[in-house]
């Protein structure tokens, strides 16, 4: 007993049992209702790009730890995460460079130049398809990129399509198909029904903050109310946008990246009400037909100008007695 | 083009008197060398320094919130410039460098398992860190972390190690490190260290009276970088080649090995780098802080005299040195024989150190040629006085005025100066120190029948160095050993012919443990020797106190041994500034405590010229030792053979004065270093079983 | 250990333990061989000890370490002086250690029993110091704070503890009485004492002000005793002291009880061991046995890597050797097996939020723990309320990414005020 | 006070001689500069826009000038014998000035057809304009008299899917020629008659 | 002298090597480097000025008072703006066209006022023209190095001089836009740094 | 009116002058590793832009246009520009101290600032009445400051993350500039 060497450290000695593996983990499981209709619904290309992608967000990660003599960081599945997310956002056709270059984008220049886990300002996956879009837009054309495929249902992106045509195309749209997945658009992004369900999971889980969806969600139909109730003709209905393009993944998945929103319940509110704000604003009065990407990253942007409205610390401003 | 120039004309003159009046108008008074730091900055209002242009910075820099070197585009020359008008003395505008103090933290051993954040501060938090070592680095690497040059990595051994290069002196490592252990430090505050209770020393170091690191320079000896070896050592001591010939070595009877095994011969090693320099036929080249403008006068060129030049010159000060003999070097010139220092050496050691731009004036006696008064006069700012212990004690007895009787160091000096000596056949030598032994092996060379030794008490209790004492009896010198001389018998025409002493036994140990040699009493034995030398010690020669027509040279207290009286931690004396060291502060000592003593009283004559305090060093260790560094075993030793030390057979050397002591071979050096086990407060390397993979 | 529940949309909740009323006594433990009393004053090698090793010491004696010293300690057994030597404590505290060898034939305590007992705070603070429960004499007798409330810990602060309510309990009528001796000598105007609101153990409480403290972790800190039952809240950087509070253990009123009760000085201390299954033991220990002998005593067997805890799950101190001795303000030994030690990792803060949902005092603990790892400190403070932190740790409980959040406040807490006395 | 007078006369003589120096570097290098600017900008739209023009309508510009606005135009004879005329219009795109060389026949008053000549627009996007012809052939045979406002806000011309600000700078260039076309068209009848 | 001469030319080439060491001049940089021949064109000016400034305040240093300083350098250097701008609209107009608002703002560039600062306003005309030079050659070699980089990724092609490209990436190559884009140009100069701070290590 | 406010919201987002004209990059790199210099630098440009574009577009149109010497449009703005902010850092150390530590400090920077001279001459060639300078000076004053603003507000962030050595301090400033300017494309086409 007298040599025994014990271990010291500081209290607490209890911990919760909760893991970033734990987080990550889940984040999978609750995208995996999508990414299978996806893989369901595209086929195998599907399939692969989703392997690829989570396989070479992670392989990114594990290249960027050795070159940098760093601690080898992929059993916390983050960037399997953003792998996943990168390839359900992305169409079925991308040519497995675009996949990789896309993963290495958004792994690399969105998480790893920041410190890695917990540094990045932008969701790297974000991140990563926004320059890519910027790169090479044609690869993420959904109308061009499912040609050779036969749909039983209008194969038109749905928010291209009100974009190029005005809101004489709502009507091949019923939200019921937009919900069920009956659209083409990003491998994990069509099954609208999936990405509620796994993002309920999450929030039920506590890996998500559900302030930040629910205002979100909110941002988004309100804004689009207004628009609809002033215009009719030119503006697409609250729903339509709720369930068209990257909109559930946005709130239920992306503008929740812990790293990149506020934390404080003022802010949550403020960021998921503007991140929708914005989404509509692009679509009806923008040039991009989705603005969803692009809007989770301006809200991550004003993230750390709105996370310093916080409730006062215990005892602040109490004076000396 | 009229309209061209009468436009601009227009705009300039506008601009031109808007601005002028404007400058009149709002004139606001503003500490004047904000412009003038402004006006050696880059100017380019780039922001890249943190501040808001360059007149933000530059008013930072003059109200002392960042350091000269704030602006990052400034060259080198503007920072200088800067400096200078930041009144910052150009002492302390040397560029400081970071220093590490522990080397092999992670030899401690563990006392306990640590979770949690990984850092030196908050690891030291916790029960002062998990090395049991309560000093040593703690291996987190905040230092590196705080690091914004990248000058700092952890090494192999798990200490920090220190790229020079990149280092900048910003002092953050230092304040990060929770240990003290990375210090930032200037030329000058390197050169001015002194060993203190909580630092990560080695029992040698501890005891070495110059304070050399001496685990550093065995380390680096033992990785072949010998010249880094030199300046090692040279940080501490300017006379390395002396030393690692003359120095009885204090610093091996506390080596750890020897507790298990015999001691590294850490002074051959020495010897060895200190030859290896001196045979490479080139100067390591010496590094002097910049000058600071003042003026010291070293009288002395001794061992402390050289030592403190060395010191001051290399910190900055301007230095002249005086000695009363025609060469400098004291008494290791004179009082040391060639078979031991060989002349053409010790001048190869002397010129380097006047090198540095040192003057020396020879043949000049304090006190006779010139005194206190006019060397205030000169504008010299402080005094060192090394004057060392010249006068020999008389024995005391009858017939000691003799002819061929002689007084050591005064023989000996004689001697080495080429003056012509009237020798016998057999000589009685009394005393039994080292100049003794120098006395009787000198004779031997000069081809002296008989050669007697004669002490008063055994060959255990000779102060003499074992090895002198060895060689010496190598050499046929006859010992007579308790003995106490009684009288010196002369022949009619008043030469010595014999010695007369009296026999001695051992009685009970006095209070300093040594038996007491009581007089046998009608032991009468005469020798029979045509010359005697007495070298039974010496003290200082007071005699300048005299001569010196300054009234202000009796306010210079002496100690009732003849020895300048001083503070022993700051060697300053009565007269504020005069400092001392040597022999001539401490009696009749070591050229290494002479050293040591030259740099100690270098730092109080710095202290003094900068206008600060001279106070002690702090937790000065200062002949004491650290009680947790001090091992009654030590383990994982396996015994390998010290290398013996390379010499000229006895019957090779006694006819001549060639020197008897050889430097080690190289791969003989090399196997020695490697027996250091590296030794630092409480850790050390043990002895591998394939030596290889040390 | 509790765990994260599998829903966890709301926060978790942690809620102290009541009385365990199987262990109606304290076991009293022998006297050990060797004693280990901790100073709180560092060794000056450069003044001359007024103690040494072969010095003989009685009961009761004051022993300190210089004529000028302030701190001191009583040795609780007559005996020999073994040695001393220096300890680190927690953040770089420097203490000493003085062991002692109990001499079992001295007897008496001659210099206690010609003392006259006074009844006032001076005596108190000169003769008492160190008695179990470690009344803080000093502190109340401390010019700088005008002590008016007492607040009595009849709740244990941290989880899994309960020796206070166990004192409460067993020795209510000493409690009572040293509360009265207290009063008399400080002239506070209320003595107020908290009691878990489900305790159902009767417990005798009159002449208290009854503060019911709820079941959920951290009610009971001090900090959350100060705002939600004396309505004062605390502004950072301050101490219930501040505010004219102090709050102290049940055990120190008992002690004071029995030394006015008997004239002598006690140092038996109550405390419950909890071992590597939760089961709990009580006993009572001189103070300055090693609690290597407690663990003997019940058998709890103590392997590389195990984790020895001096107080609770949420706020204990982890010691690093089981020599360390009890020490007047040790209320609970806790035990972990190495198994059931979660892993803490130096990875980034996620920004998930956990912490900044379950801290009591809204700090926000996500900036600031960056603000702590980069060494801002005086920011942290500034901007990021490091010093509202009640040190309850919660926030390192719940903490995603493992990291040693607690510490870094502590160590932050600390570095400030280094800064400021530099300053 | 010398002081202030040594600040005045320094900057005043040195803005002065600047002055100087550059009204003569710019004399110098005038002629060079505007055939620069012809030959770059201007003669590769008017080659396009008249590519079997009989004349050399860049040595045959001439300035019209009617009521303050002074335009600079290019007649061209064509070979089918009938006179155009050519000029540049601005509009303003995404970043900055969209210049646009508009052919017109002056008889029929048809455009013959349209080039973009300056722009600075995001490449890929906005430079479109200028290498994807079939933007701006939809000009091309229109009358002048049409409505040349993008179909979004009610006109003719179909926007670059991508670009529509660049779409509406070259959008708003013809209208600005039209109004120009329709403001000085008998000063260039009158300019092409000599 | 001569080696000093050389020292003040060389610093400008790699140890100060704007806008990589020295982080100046900085809007140039991204503007208009979206070709190498952008890049060399820009440099090239911005080196013309550089030097000729610098010669003229070294010159005239000693006559400038100091309150004026900063109005009578900014004249100057704008008079040799203005010329390389007439220079540049009559020999090489479409470079001119190209460069556009950049031309005249190299004024406002932060290393021609630096250098006039920090380095002529302080030295005798020979090192301050060998101090420009320098200096701009550094700074067109940094230009030339990122408007290769991002000229070859995001559009699959060199071009050095006069419109057509000297290298060109297969027909297979889809050019990664992003990299002439705005904020491609940001990525592009944060990354080379990195890579310059990489190389400085060693 | 409604112009106007197109045009000024235009100036802020859309070509806003660092994220999508390059102008004034070294101090946006140099002001924002703190949220309170970028404000102060933020105010600092909106207050001299605002006199600069007006006062350089007077000169512009009643001087150089009139005398026919825009040829000296360079050098005569850049010498108003200097003067103005000099002038205006004199006066404010003098007369408004509280406002000269808020500001004044970062007017030195703006002398050099190229947004500054660069909105001056965008004012000119885009031929602006003068309530439309005054407008864009303005709007693109405060495009500066948002974007200033913003982006030390991720900055401050980002400095606190394990930046890897190499890309640490502007290197990674200007990787998030990138991104800022990436986002900032969202607002291209909304008027």
């Amino acid at each position: 007993m007298t040599n025994t060497k014990l271990i010291v450290s500081h209290a607490p000695f209890w911990h919760s049992g909760d893991s970033l593996f734990q987080q990550n983990l889940n984040f999978l499981i609750a995208l995996v209702p999508a990414a299978l209709f996806g893989i369901f619904k595209f086929g195998a290309p599907a399939l692969g790009v989703l392997t690829l992608a989570t396989s070479s967000a992670m392989l990114w990660e594990v290249i960027m730890a050795i070159i940098s003599k760093q601690k080898i960081a992929i059993a916390d599945m983050e960037s399997a995460v953003i792998g996943l997310l990168f390839g359900m956002m992305v169409p079925a056709t991308m040519p497995w460079w675009v996949v990789i270059t896309g993963t290495f984008v958004a792994v690399v220049l969105g998480k790893y130049v920041f410190g890695g886990i917990g540094g990045n300002p932008f969701h790297p996956t974000l991140v990563g398809i926004a320059i890519l879009m910027m790169s090479w837009p044609a690869f993420l054309d959904f109308d061009t990129a499912y040609v050779s495929y036969q749909f039983d249902f209008t194969a038109l992106a749905p928010l291209a399509a009100l974009k190029s045509q005005g809101t004489s195309v709502l009507s091949s749209f019923s939200t019921y198909d937009l919900l069920m997945g009956n659209e083409v658009g990003g491998i994990g992004s069509t099954f609208g029904l999936g990405i509620i369900i796994g993002g309920i999971y999450l929030i039920l889980r506590g890996y998500t903050r559900w302030e930040i969806v629910v205002a979100f969600i909110a941002g988004i139909l309100i804004t689009a109310t207004l628009f609809y109730v002033l215009h009719p003709d030119t503006y697409a209905p609250p729903l339509f946008h709720l369930f068209s393009g990257y909109t559930l993944l946005g709130a239920f998945f992306l503008a929740v990246e812990n790293s990149s929103s506020p934390v404080h319940r003022i802010p949550m509110l403020v960021y998921g009400f503007l991140g929708g704000f914005m989404i509509i604003l692009v679509r009806n009065i923008g040039i991009y037909p989705d603005g969803t990407i692009l809007s989770i990253l301006l809200i991550n942007l004003i993230n750390p100008l709105i996370d310093v409205i916080k409730p006062k610390a215990l005892g602040k401003g109490v004076s000396h007695a | 083009m009229i309209p061209a120039i009468l436009l601009m004309l227009g705009i300039g003159a506008t601009c031109g008197i808007v601005l002028s009046l404007a400058s009149k108008i709002f004139y606001v008074y503003e500490d004047p060398r904000i412009a003038q730091v402004e006006n050696n900055l880059a100017g380019a209002n780039c922001g890249g320094c943190g501040y808001a242009g360059c007149s933000a910075a530059a008013e930072a820099i003059v109200t002392g919130k960042e350091a000269p070197s704030l602006c990052i585009v400034n060259s080198k020359d503007g920072v200088e410039a800067v400096s200078r008008i930041m009144g910052v003395d150009a002492g302390e505008a040397e560029a400081p460098l970071s220093y590490n103090m522990c080397e092999g933290g992670n030899r401690a051993a563990d006392k306990y398992h640590y979770m949690g954040v990984s850092s030196c501060k908050a690891m030291d938090a916790v029960y002062g860190g998990h090395r049991v070592c309560t000093v040593g680095c703690i291996g987190l690497g905040d230092c590196i972390k705080a690091c914004k040059f990248g000058a700092l990595d952890m090494g192999p051994d798990g200490y920090p190690v220190v790229d020079d290069a990149k280092c900048v002196g910003c002092g953050a490592c230092q304040k990060a490190c929770p240990k003290d252990i990375i210090q930032v430090k200037t030329l000058t505050e390197q050169l001015l260290k002194f060993n203190q209770t909580h630092d990560p020393l080695a029992p040698c170091a501890q005891t070495c009276p110059a304070e050399i690191n001496i685990p550093k320079y065995i380390s680096e000896i033992k990785a072949g970088k010998y010249a880094e070896a030199v300046q090692t050592i040279r940080m501490r001591n300017p006379l390395l080649l002396s030393c690692g010939r003359v120095c009885p070595h204090p610093c091996e009877d506390m080596c750890r090995r020897g507790l298990e095994d015999e001691p590294v011969s850490i002074n051959q090693l020495k010897r060895f780098v200190a030859d290896y320099e001196m045979n490479s036929g080139s100067r390591i080249p010496i590094t002097c802080a910049p000058d600071t403008g003042k003026k010291v006068a070293v009288i002395g060129g001794g061992p402390a005299g050289l030592s403190c030049a060395y010191f001051l010159r290399r910190i900055g000060h301007q230095v002249d040195i005086f000695d009363a003999m025609p060469k400098l070097g004291g008494i290791i010139r004179y009082g040391i024989p060639e078979y031991r220092l060989p002349k053409k050496v010790l001048d190869w050691e002397i010129q380097g150190i006047l090198d540095l731009g040192i003057n020396a004036f020879t043949q000049v006696k304090f006190g006779v040629d010139f005194g206190l008064s006019s060397l205030v006069a000169s504008g010299y700012n402080a005094i060192f006085m090394g004057i060392g212990a010249w006068s020999d004690y008389a024995l005391g007895i009858e017939g000691e005025n003799l002819d061929g009787c002689y007084k050591g160091i005064d023989w000996l000096s004689k001697f080495a100066s080429g003056q012509d000596i009237k020798l016998g056949k057999t000589a009685a030598i009394v005393g039994g120190g080292n100049s003794a032994i120098d006395c009787v092996r000198t004779l031997k060379r000069l081809g002296l029948e008989k050669v007697y030794i004669v002490y008063r008490r055994t060959r255990k209790e000779m102060p003499a160095n074992a090895v002198e004492i060895h060689a010496a009896e190598e050499e046929g010198i006859d010992f007579v050993f308790l003995a106490a001389p009684t009288r010196v018998i002369g022949d009619e025409n008043g030469k010595v012919k014999g010695l007369e002493y009296l026999k001695m036994e051992l009685g009970e140990p006095d209070k300093s443990g040594r038996r007491r040699p009581v007089p046998i009493e009608g032991s009468e034995t005469v020798l029979d020797v045509d010359m005697v030398i007495s070298a039974i010690s010496q003290a200082p020669d007071p005699s300048f106190k005299d001569t010196d027509p300054t009234p202000k040279i009796k306010d210079l207290e002496l100690t009732r041994w003849n020895t300048i009286d001083n503070n022993p931690e700051t060697l300053q004396t009565s007269i504020p500034y005069i400092f001392t060291g040597g022999d001539s502060a401490t009696g009749p000592s070591l050229v290494v405590t002479a050293i040591g003593g030259g740099r100690r009283a270098a730092r109080a004559i710095d202290l003094f010229l900068k206008g600060k305090p001279v106070e002690p060093v702090e937790n000065s260790l200062l002949g004491k030792r650290i009680p947790e560094s001090i091992f009654k075993n030590v383990e994982g030793i396996t015994p390998i053979k010290r290398a013996k030390m390379p010499e000229i057979p006895v019957n090779q050397r006694l006819d001549s004065m060639i020197e008897v002591d050889l430097v080690l071979p190289e791969d003989q050096a090399l196997a020695e270093a490697d027996r250091c086990l590296n030794c630092c407060r409480i850790c050390y390397n043990p002895d591998t079983e394939f030596p290889i993979a040390k | 250990m509790i765990k994260r529940s599998f829903f966890a949309l709301s926060k978790p909740r942690l809620t102290y333990d009541l009385l365990d009323t199987s262990l109606q006594s304290a076991e009293p433990l022998a006297v050990p061989g060797s004693l280990t009393l901790l100073l709180p004053e560092k060794i000056d090698s450069a003044k001359k000890a007024l103690i040494g090793p072969g010095d003989a010491v009685k009961k009761g004696q004051k022993l300190k370490l210089y004529d000028d010293s302030t701190p001191y300690v009583l040795s609780p057994v007559a005996g020999t002086i073994k040695g001393f030597d220096s300890y680190s404590d927690d953040f770089g505290n420097k203490a000493t250690y003085i062991m002692i060898k109990p001499n079992p034939s001295a007897k008496g305590d001659e210099q206690w029993a010609q003392t006259n007992l006074e009844q006032t705070l001076e005596f108190a603070v000169g003769h008492l110091g160190q008695i179990p429960g470690a009344l803080p004499f000093s502190t109340l007798a401390n010019p700088d704070y005008d002590i008016r409330t007492i607040v009595v810990t009849g709740a244990d602060t941290d989880l899994l503890c309960d020796t206070c309510q166990f004192v409460c309990s067993a020795y209510a009528d000493q409690m009572a009485a040293g509360a009265r001796i207290l009063k008399a000598m400080i002239r506070a105007d209320r003595i107020c004492i908290t009691v878990p609101e489900n305790l159902s153990v009767q417990v005798d409480l009159d002449g208290f002000n009854i503060l019911r403290t709820s079941d959920t972790y951290p009610s009971n800190l001090p900090a959350m005793v100060m705002k939600d039952h004396l309505g004062k809240v605390l502004s950072p950087g301050t101490i219930p002291e501040n505010e004219g509070v102090c709050f102290i253990r049940p055990e120190a009123l008992v002690s004071l009880a029995r030394i006015y009760e008997t004239g002598h000085p006690v140092f038996d201390k109550v405390i419950t061991l909890i071992d590597k299954g939760g089961k709990r033991y009580r006993v009572k220990a001189t103070i300055g046995t090693p609690i290597s002998k407690i663990l003997s005593c019940f058998n709890v067997q103590i392997n590389e890597r195990d984790r020895v805890i001096i107080g609770g799950p949420m706020r204990g101190l982890a010691t690093y050797t089981v020599h360390h001795p009890v020490v007047p303000d040790m209320d609970t030994i806790m035990v972990q097996d190495r198994d059931v030690i979660a892993e803490l990792s130096d990875s980034a803060c996620v920004n998930c939020g956990e912490c900044i949902r379950i801290c009591p005092a809204n700090v926000p603990v996500n900036l600031l723990v960056r603000y702590l790892e980069a060494n801002l400190y005086e920011e942290a403070a500034d901007r990021f309320d490091l010093e509202s932190c009640i040190e309850c740790g919660l926030c390192s409980y719940v903490c995603r990414a493992r990291i040693p959040l607690y510490q870094y406040i502590r160590l932050g807490k600390h570095e400030l005020l280094t800064l400021r006395e530099n300053a | 006070m010398r002081e202030m007078l040594s600040m005045i006369v320094v900057l005043t003589v040195l803005t002065a001689v600047s002055g100087g120096l550059l009204a003569a570097v710019e004399q110098t290098t005038r002629p060079q500069i505007e055939e620069q600017v012809l030959k770059f900008q201007k003669e590769p739209a008017i080659k396009e826009i008249f590519p079997d023009a009989t004349n050399n309508p860049i040595q045959e510009r001439a300035d019209v000038t009617a009521d303050g606005t002074t335009l600079q135009v290019f007649p061209a004879v064509l070979s089918n014998g009938k006179k155009a005329v050519a000029f540049e219009a601005k509009g303003t795109g995404f970043g900055g000035p969209v210049g646009l060389m508009v052919g017109i026949n002056i008889d029929t008053d048809e455009i013959i057809a349209v080039r973009v000549t300056t722009h600075s627009e995001t490449p890929g996007i906005g430079s479109r304009a200028k290498e994807d012809l079939s933007f701006v052939s939809q000009f091309a045979g229109k009358s002048m008299s049409a409505n040349f406002s993008l179909k979004k806000g009610g006109g003719d011309i179909d926007a670059m899917s991508g670009a529509t600000v660049t779409s509406g700078g070259v959008s708003q260039a013809a209208i600005a020629a039209q109004a120009l076309y329709k403001k000085l068209k008998p000063e260039i009848v009158k300019q092409i008659a000599n | 002298m001569a080696q000093s001469l050389v020292k003040e030319f060389t610093k400008g080439l790699w140890a100060e090597i704007p806008p990589f060491r020295l982080v100046l001049g900085l809007c140039p940089t991204l503007a208009v480097t979206k070709t190498v021949e952008n890049g060399i064109g820009m440099g090239v000016a911005t080196t013309f000025v550089l030097v000729f400034s610098n010669i003229l305040i070294s010159m005239l240093r000693n006559i400038i008072p100091s309150k004026v300083r900063i109005a009578c350098y900014i004249v100057i250097i704008a008079t040799f703006v203005t010329i390389v701008e007439f220079m540049m609209q009559a020999y090489t107009y479409e470079l001119f066209l190209k460069l556009g608002i950049f031309i005249p703002l190299i004024v406002v560039n932060c290393i021609v006022l630096g250098r006039a600062e920090a380095f002529a306003g302080k030295n005798t005309v020979i090192p301050s023209a060998a101090d420009g030079l320098g200096m701009g050659i550094g700074f067109t070699m940094s230009l030339a190095a990122l408007g290769a980089v991002r000229e070859l990724i995001g559009a699959g092609t060199l071009t050095v001089w006069g419109g057509s490209p000297i290298f060109e990436i297969g027909h297979g190559y889809i050019p990664f836009q992003f990299m002439v884009e705005a904020p491609g140009a940001f990525i592009g100069l944060g990354l080379m740094l990195c890579l310059m701070n990489l190389i400085g290590q060693k | 009116m409604g112009d106007l406010f197109v045009l000024a919201i235009s100036c802020i987002f859309i070509n806003n002058i660092l994220l999508a004209q390059f102008l004034g990059n070294c101090p946006f790199l140099g002001t924002s590793k703190k949220m309170e210099t970028a404000m102060g630098m933020g105010m600092a440009v909106v207050f001299v832009l605002v006199m600069a574009g007006m006062i350089t577009w007077i000169v512009d149109v009643y001087l150089l246009k009139a005398m026919n010497v825009e040829f000296l449009r360079t050098v005569s703005f850049i010498l108003v520009i200097a003067a103005l902010v000099q002038f205006v850092e004199m006066f404010l150390k003098k007369s408004i101290p509280g406002l000269y530590a808020g500001l004044g400090i970062f007017l030195p920077l703006i002398t050099t600032n190229c947004a500054v001279m660069g909105v001056c001459l965008i004012n000119i060639k885009e031929e602006y009445t003068f309530i439309e300078a005054l407008v864009s000076s303005f709007a693109y004053a405060v495009g500066f400051g948002l974007a200033l603003v913003l982006f030390a507000g991720v900055r401050e962030r980002v400095i606190l993350s394990r930046v890897p050595k190499p890309l640490q301090d502007t290197s990674i400033g200007l990787v998030t500039a990138g991104l800022i300017a990436l986002i900032f494309t969202i607002f291209r086409g909304m008027v």
